[in-house]
């Protein structure tokens, strides 16, 4: 079973040479320090920024200049700064080529639940409405199954959508996963020492399993 | 020029009712009329309807505006980092509308622009999009979603001119520029106001005809809600 | 007769203070000239800027610099550059408070034509499509006759309409009049030496005459 | 940070086809990409859509284009300051669409925002009107616009950076910030191109997301059409 930190090692994998990435909070957020060096990538803040750099020092530290999980950061050479209508015209213009995201529910057409549980107070959905409907390619970060054992990949989902046959591949701490074009989730890896069988067991979604599944590696 | 500069907070909100509605810019802590919401606190208006990305936390920000039950109605993408919030609301004293942030964005901006409505895939499928148009444009659905103007909408700058001219730094920047052309009355707080002509035309972020009234905060706190640093 | 000069001064009159303005090309250009100093005005020009000054000295042009005429100009202190979104989305959001603008034809109510005539090669409506749908407050600047002699002022538009119900007033050679809301040419002003009969055989829609009408004054 | 830096302007341009959409910045000719159009004279295509608010004089800008036939239509507010455009359209070699200049400018910004269609008041009751949904929204008329986009986007900057950030100056700017987002491929060219890192972030007009090339220009000519000067 893969830690976050794993998780977003395996990530780190899918992110190409050349790309405007968006990183949502959590697990995404690690993507950022496995992105291997040779890659010139970008890293776009919904709040209004293009080249998040690294936490800022001390002495560094500008209430000004924030990430949107609202954590202070630093900028880097090439940066640009603008405004939310701005941001979101990147985003929804398909110019974020990326974008990464934790999850509560993925349904085998590639639906995404992630901003609100029934019976708990609502926070919102921040920029993850837009994030969805918009971006070329999506991976979503995520447990394979809640704390209480049940699968995060279903059938269809039950908590209210954040958007519709979006999701395009799924990392879990047991498996890679893509969606079918005709939906279901197609087992593409393993995590090191879990067999078929228990991602089979664990996955509510239909499960297209095609030939021998390689683990994953991590070099 | 116009001179759009008045004396201070209390002066510039003096005219916002009861019942008014208000888009405060910010995002998070971030770039928040610091001065106005103090101004307005003293004023004491109530049954406000707020467009705010967030809405600030227990002790800080839209945060003091719904300690002191100013607040109708959030219009917002993003809530809930205080208890008060989360108390009013349940307790159905507050009322919710949440967006998708870029939504929420372009909603303003539309406002401004005099743009009535327009078209966005954001939301298709979900609770967000009951009750709106669905509409399909090359294979793919979107959303008809309407602007959004207001009585009055106080932004934060980090210069300013007398014409009302405005610059901001950072990611302090975020919704204040949309929301400075879509209030009917703008008011623009800076940390520093100089005299018209000394910026630099081309680097204006919002340009004067947007901001009816413009004057110098003071005593900025800027608080910081997640301080993350490198050792 | 007003002269061209004559006109604008005329309109100069209309201005009020802390106004933004958009002037088009022709008589409303010159309007700029009489307004007078003691209001503070600022004149936008849609191309992107806001705080046209003069023309500027033969050692100050600048290519970069230039009204939507295309003429080189200057700014003045407070003066703003943006683009051609920005620009309209001023003009349409109903923040530039007056537009003054030349046309071929205005009807009775209102309705304005001045881009296009059958026939004659057509170079397009430029910006004034966006101002006169936009504007609070219209005012056209325009000859009561066209040069062969036909009044300029009908009870419907013959030439493609350039926007309709948007005109609110009328400054020519002859007069000034306002559109009422009911429909019709409600006659505020002659000009020095101009007979209400003379006005009235040369306005072809319906003109409204209530009680007196003064001379213009060029005080 | 991604670097964007191509040669010049002929390796820029290279892979533009026959039958390709352009946008191309400038008002007039104020911010024309004067280095790309020398560039695609030479290389010679042909059947071009070009989206651009003017058309050029006879013997500079687009202008020069339509000497050489390259242009099968044009998209534009204001067109005719030439005399071969007008031969080639009475001739109907060239196709011409009219659009209000705020319609132009707010289709482009649409298409480079991901907002498929929206709604103006330009142009109601007109024939611009023609064929087009009109809809009521409190009391007043507005017409359906739809985004555009083009297959490559021209444009011209004063400063750029190598990471694509650009900067405009005075009314060169126009359309040139919002053509930057419209184009699949959007290639800018630069009187100064500089490091990445040079420039202010804050001052960025263009991030350089929406930039794919960029290069730095010479022997910028740019041409005055009404050299008016007070003596």
């Amino acid at each position: 079973m893969l830690t976050k930190e794993q998780i977003a090692k395996r990530i780190a994998q899918e992110v190409e040479h050349r790309q405007y990435i968006n990183l949502g909070i959590g697990i995404p957020t690690l993507v950022a320090n496995y992105i291997p060096t040779h890659l010139d990538v970008v890293l776009q803040s919904e709040n209004g920024l293009l080249g998040i750099g690294p936490f800022p020092k001390e002495s560094e530290v500008d209430p000004d200049l924030i990430n949107a999980g609202k954590q202070t950061i630093t900028m880097l050479p090439g940066s640009a700064i603008f405004d939310s209508a701005q941001s979101f015209a990147m985003i929804r213009g398909g110019h974020v080529h990326l974008t990464i995201l934790g999850a509560m529910e993925v349904s085998e057409q590639g639906d995404i639940a992630n901003w609100k549980v029934p019976g708990k107070m609502v926070k919102g959905m921040g920029g993850a409405m837009d994030l969805v409907a918009s971006a070329k390619h999506i991976i979503v970060a995520m447990q394979h199954c809640s704390k209480d054992g049940h699968s995060k990949l279903l059938p269809t989902c039950t908590l209210p959508l954040t958007g519709i046959r979006c999701v395009k591949k799924i990392v879990t701490d047991l498996a890679v996963l893509e969606i079918a074009p005709e939906g279901g989730f197609i087992l593409k890896e393993r995590a090191p020492g879990i067999t078929v069988e228990e991602i089979k067991s664990k996955t509510a979604g239909k499960l297209i399993i095609n030939g021998e599944i390689p683990e994953m590696s991590f070099d | 020029m116009i001179n759009k500069t008045v004396e201070n907070a209390a002066e510039a909100v003096k005219d916002i009712q009861d019942g008014a509605t208000l888009m405060m810019g910010g995002f998070g802590l971030s770039g928040i009329p610091e001065n106005c919401i103090t101004a307005l606190l003293q004023k004491g208006v109530r049954d406000l309807t707020i467009v705010s990305n967030n809405a600030g936390v227990d002790d800080f920000g839209i945060g003091l505006f719904l300690q002191k039950r100013m607040v109708k109605k959030m219009i917002s993408s993003y809530v809930g980092e205080n208890d008060e919030f989360e108390r009013q609301l349940l307790s159905g004293e507050l009322e919710v509308e949440l967006l998708p942030q870029g939504t929420l964005a372009e909603r303003i901006r539309a406002g401004g622009a005099g743009i009535p409505a327009f078209f966005t895939p954001a939301g298709v499928g979900t609770e967000v999009a009951v009750g709106k148009e669905v509409r399909e444009f090359n294979g793919k659905l979107y959303l008809m979603e309407l602007a959004l103007e207001a009585d009055f909408a106080l932004v934060k700058a980090w210069k300013g001119d007398t014409a009302g001219n405005l610059i901001f730094k950072g990611t302090a920047r975020n919704f204040n520029p949309i929301m400075a052309t879509a209030g009917k009355i703008t008011i623009a707080e800076v940390e520093e106001l100089v005299p018209a002509g000394s910026l630099d035309p081309n680097q204006i972020h919002t340009p004067g005809i947007y901001v009816q009234r413009i004057f110098q905060g003071n005593n900025y706190e800027k608080r910081i809600e997640q301080r993350t640093v490198t050792r």
